[in-house]
């Protein structure tokens, strides 16, 4: 095949937009609703795969605007060759009829000197954290069950030196396709409605609560 | 005279009335079991096997009536057999019958079951015969004794699967909106990650431990009253936001 | 059936062989009776021409007789060449000098005497020679005989294979040796040599079965990830020194000395950390063919070309 | 993945680069190798608005690269010779940061002009890879550029002197000694990064020799 033709298609459909859906779930019902998941997705034969993730907040700042750029870099505790950038666009709740939030979503898997990179362009961390969890897929739709962790020393990753920000965790179901494919909100409403009244899964809009929080 | 033969005709018109239904209810039931064997369900079949057992249920109704006149004193006889094609035989019949001829009449006009059909039943006529009322009867109750028992087993498993339901739905506090709003807002903003010095961290540490203890006396509380759960997990939450006052900016 | 027709055909053969000997010394009675004369009393030539006729009547007989035989006797060419194996056809050939056979009968002959020759000279060096994979002790030894001798395939208790395989590897800074038993008995030598080439060794007992070797950025795996020692490497380079190597095990081989075979084979195949780097002892130069010096000499460990080995 | 080294080929008074390039490809295919597509390595430069970064005083530059080698990678290196490996996707990313959006000017900017190439024929030969690439420079011509890869080793000292026998007969003494780029690491493993770094090192001189003085012709 022509170099030139894989770089051509790498580049054709660039699957950049997420479409997604939030909520949470409390410790004490966290066992069901992974038991309920694993019934309902497609890696049920399998162990339920867990992840374990360190994620640094970038931003970069700009005279002109106060609110900053934000890149995060992403690097699993458990792999730790697997790094990641990721871009995360402001979500657009949009009318009524559409079912899900949707928001640009770039994640590029990178070499481990990412950190140090973004840092020569400018950028500075503003926080980092630790989050745990389960992830499970179901055709497209992906399911994660994540507990956010504080580190109280900065850098260290380490079981004792994190501790948890919120007793619950985040339930979130998204699907990362090309933009215009509006389709699957419905397949992930569907999904969502499965897991009625355990986790609601809706739209937050995410405005209020930063407008609410800072 | 000419009342009871109007009543007799009367009655073998409802019989037929009755047949022709029963008849075409098993047409219906052989054709869905031919056709949509795939994707028949059980409960359509059942229903087709209770509709079958009131109609035969109606006809018998209908054969015990006291306006019915003895049938069973009435005679029927083949007054003409012929080897011809009988249009309206086949009419009747839905093409079933062709002709009234020596081969088929037997059998259509028979009043005993078949030779094996007889040869079958002799035997358990014998036993059931030869059975003393009193060996009948002991084996009745054992009979009834058991299935006394399935059904006492069958009815508690009811009952503790009602009360796990019941519980659960009384769990139904799984999730709530404020932990949602405190994750997305850590995920976002970075709330709640920004550690700022040694004593903060301190306080918050021990915040988080009241913060578990509460927890486990909450959990302990949930098993004991299913009622009082959500209040408890309400102020948990309170307090839980409100453990971080001093990271708003 | 064939030789039902063979056995009546040879018998009429005779039978005209007979008859026209027959005819033959009649014909040659008549001819000695006239040129010799017929000694009889003169006067008698009514006793003479009668004995004459006598004489021709016989030949006539005989003549008859040959005649009526010979249709039966179906021509020596029309005999399916079956019949006589295929050296019939050599007689029945028109032109023998055509063909050439027999120069190559020749030749053939030359050529199998020439194998016979060959043959003895090497089952003498051979029965010379210890180059045998199972040892068999010379039976006058009757003594040693008592004591199990080592042999290559089953381990002695005296010799210790992860003790070797440690020492090995201590030895070598730059060659860094694991053993593995996949399978219970067998036992897989994993290599990894500087940062030149990777090697997988096969051993039943000490007896090295089976050698593959590497590009140190290649690894033994399938593309899902199992264990897959007998894939071929994707260079040339690494494919030609597989097959170097392998030759190189059986000039390593030792039956008496199973341990010193395997160690000295390892210590020969560290001389490979330097595949790319030393030119070829002969010719002075890197590349051949664009492939490096492949080879490395058993006795002087020298770097050599394939081409410049001989 | 193998050893990779890369050298500038002189184009003498006289000849134009078809010429030589024709000429190093007949060379070539003279010694047995065999034509194996098309190859590309391209580069593409984007400079820091340092009034709008406010974390970063002095002007940045970060060069994106494509290697036709490694088809799904980019390569982004800043002026330090920090080498981030990727995605593709990163390119979206740095769409972010060149554009402008609500009254914010963009952090970064492509400077213009500045997109250079080497692209040419692919050969291999036993286990050598042979590509000879002419260099443009917006489109203009600007040099050749030779890459000899000898795929099964992973260290440069190993196989220099092979390689070195092999480059000396295309391009003569210029491949006396070793890349400077790879001067400083010629006992480690080889990465794609460092056949990335030389381009870019060749890069740097083409566009400097064009900013200088006249291009020689």
């Amino acid at each position: 095949m022509d170099p030139s033709m894989v770089q051509q298609t790498f580049k054709a459909a660039p699957l950049t937009t997420e479409f997604f859906l939030q909520g949470s779930v409390m410790e004490n019902s966290l066992e069901t609703l992974v038991n309920r998941l694993k019934g309902l997705c497609d890696n049920a034969d399998y162990q339920q795969e867990s992840f374990q993730d360190h994620e640094m907040v970038f931003h970069i700042k700009n005279t002109s605007v106060p609110t900053p750029l934000v890149f995060r870099v992403r690097h699993s505790l458990v792999q730790t060759e697997c790094w990641s950038l990721r871009y995360l666009g402001h979500a657009e709740v949009g009318d009524k009829n559409r079912p899900t939030l949707v928001r640009s979503y770039i994640d590029c898997p990178t070499s481990e000197n990412v950190a140090q990179f973004i840092g020569e362009l400018g950028f500075r961390m503003d926080h980092e954290f630790v989050v745990k969890g389960f992830y499970f897929h179901k055709g497209r739709m992906k399911i994660t069950v994540s507990k956010f962790y504080k580190m109280n020393q900065p850098g260290n990753t380490t079981n004792d030196t994190i501790e948890t920000v919120c007793p619950s965790y985040l339930v979130e179901l998204s699907v990362v396709t090309s933009s215009g494919q509006e389709a699957v909100g419905d397949d992930m409403k569907n999904f969502a409605e499965q897991l009625k009244p355990l986790v609601t899964l809706e739209k937050t809009d995410h405005r209020k609560i930063q407008l609410a929080q800072t | 005279m000419q009342k009871e033969e109007k009543q007799l005709e009367h009655t073998l018109e409802s019989l037929i009335q009755r047949v022709q239904d029963i008849k075409n209810s098993i047409a219906n039931l052989l054709v869905k079991l031919e056709n949509e064997y795939n994707i028949l369900q059980w409960p359509s079949v059942l229903d087709n096997f209770a509709l079958l057992s009131g109609q035969l249920n109606t006809l018998g109704k209908l054969l015990r009536n006291e306006k019915v006149p003895p049938l069973r004193n009435s005679i029927l006889l083949p007054i003409a057999l012929s080897g011809d094609r009988d249009p309206e035989l086949e009419k009747v019949t839905e093409r079933r019958v062709i002709a009234f001829n020596a081969d088929v009449v037997p059998h259509y006009l028979r009043t005993k079951p078949e030779p094996e059909v007889e040869e079958r039943l002799q035997p358990v006529l014998n036993r059931a015969s030869s059975l003393t009322p009193e060996a009948a009867q002991k084996q009745i109750n054992a009979m009834n004794k058991m299935t006394s028992n399935i059904v006492d087993i069958i009815k508690s498993h009811q009952e503790t699967m009602e009360k796990e339901a019941n519980q659960k739905s009384s769990l139904s506090q799984t999730s709530s909106q404020a932990d949602t709003n405190t994750l997305l807002s850590a995920v976002l903003t970075g709330k709640g990650f920004k550690s700022s010095g040694m004593r903060r961290t301190d306080m918050a540490q021990q915040q988080s431990n009241m913060q578990a203890q509460q927890q486990a006396a909450q959990q302990k509380q949930q098993g004991n009253a299913h009622g009082k759960v959500q209040s408890s997990i309400k102020t948990n939450i309170k307090q839980g936001s409100s453990t971080h006052p001093y990271q708003r900016n | 059936m064939a030789d039902n027709r063979l056995d009546t055909q040879i018998e009429k053969l005779t039978q005209a062989i007979k008859l026209t000997q027959k005819l033959r010394a009649s014909v040659t009675k008549v001819f000695t009776d006239l040129s010799d004369g017929f000694q009889a009393p003169k006067g008698d030539e009514k006793a003479l021409l009668n004995k004459l006729q006598k004489s021709l009547t016989a030949v006539n007989d005989n003549l008859g007789d040959l005649e009526k035989l010979a249709p039966n006797i179906h021509s020596t060419t029309n005999i399916p060449p079956l019949l006589l194996n295929s050296v019939g056809l050599l007689g029945l050939d028109p032109a023998t000098d055509k063909s050439g056979i027999t120069t190559q009968l020749h030749h053939t002959h030359k050529w199998t005497n020439k194998v016979h020759k060959l043959g003895d000279y090497t089952a003498q060096f051979l029965g010379t020679n210890q180059l045998k994979r199972t040892n068999q002790g010379p039976a006058g030894q009757a003594k040693r005989l008592r004591r199990p001798e080592p042999t290559i395939h089953r381990i002695p208790e005296n010799i210790n294979i992860q003790q070797l395989v440690a020492s090995v590897d201590r030895a070598y800074a730059d060659m860094s040796v694991s053993l593995i038993r996949p399978m219970g008995n067998s036992t897989v030598l994993q290599i990894t040599l500087a940062k030149t080439l990777k090697a997988v060794i096969v051993l039943r007992g000490l007896l090295i079965e089976y050698v593959s070797i590497k590009a140190y950025s290649e690894d033994f795996l399938t593309d899902d990830g199992r264990p897959d020692i007998w894939s071929k490497s994707k260079y040339q380079v690494f494919n030609k020194v597989t097959d170097l190597v392998t030759a190189g095990t059986i000039h390593f081989y030792h039956p008496q000395l199973p341990d010193a075979s395997l160690k000295s084979f390892l210590i020969w195949l560290n001389n490979y950390k330097t595949l790319f780097s030393a030119p070829c002892s002969k010719c002075g130069k890197y590349l051949q063919g664009f492939l490096p010096p492949i080879w490395r000499d058993t006795r002087s460990s020298q770097p050599l070309h394939d081409g410049c080995r001989q | 993945m193998g050893v990779v080294c890369v050298f500038a080929c002189p184009v003498p008074e006289g000849k134009s680069g078809q010429q030589v390039v024709d000429g190093l490809q007949k060379q070539v295919e003279m010694m047995g190798a065999t034509k194996s597509g098309n190859f590309l390595v391209d580069c593409e430069t984007y400079q820091s608005n340092p009034q709008n970064v406010t974390q970063t005083p002095q002007q940045c530059v970060v060069n994106i690269l494509h290697n036709s080698e490694h088809p799904a990678s980019c390569f982004s290196v800043t002026e330090s010779g920090q080498i981030l490996v990727s995605d593709l996707l990163f390119e979206d990313l740095m769409s972010k940061l060149t554009m402008a959006k609500a009254g914010r000017e963009s952090f970064y900017s492509q400077r213009k002009g500045f997109k250079i190439e080497s692209r040419g024929q692919r050969y291999e030969v036993g286990d050598f890879i042979i590509k000879i690439g002419s260099v443009s420079l917006a489109s203009n011509f600007r040099g050749i550029l030779i890459e000899v890869e000898y795929c099964p080793c992973v260290i440069l000292n190993e196989c220099w002197n092979m390689m070195k026998e092999l480059l000396q007969s295309m391009v003569g003494n210029s491949a006396e000694t070793p890349p400077p780029v790879l001067k400083h690491k010629p006992d480690t493993v080889y990465t794609p990064s460092d056949t990335i770094l030389q381009y870019l090192d060749h890069f740097n001189n083409f566009r400097k020799a064009v900013s200088a003085p006249p291009p020689s012709r």
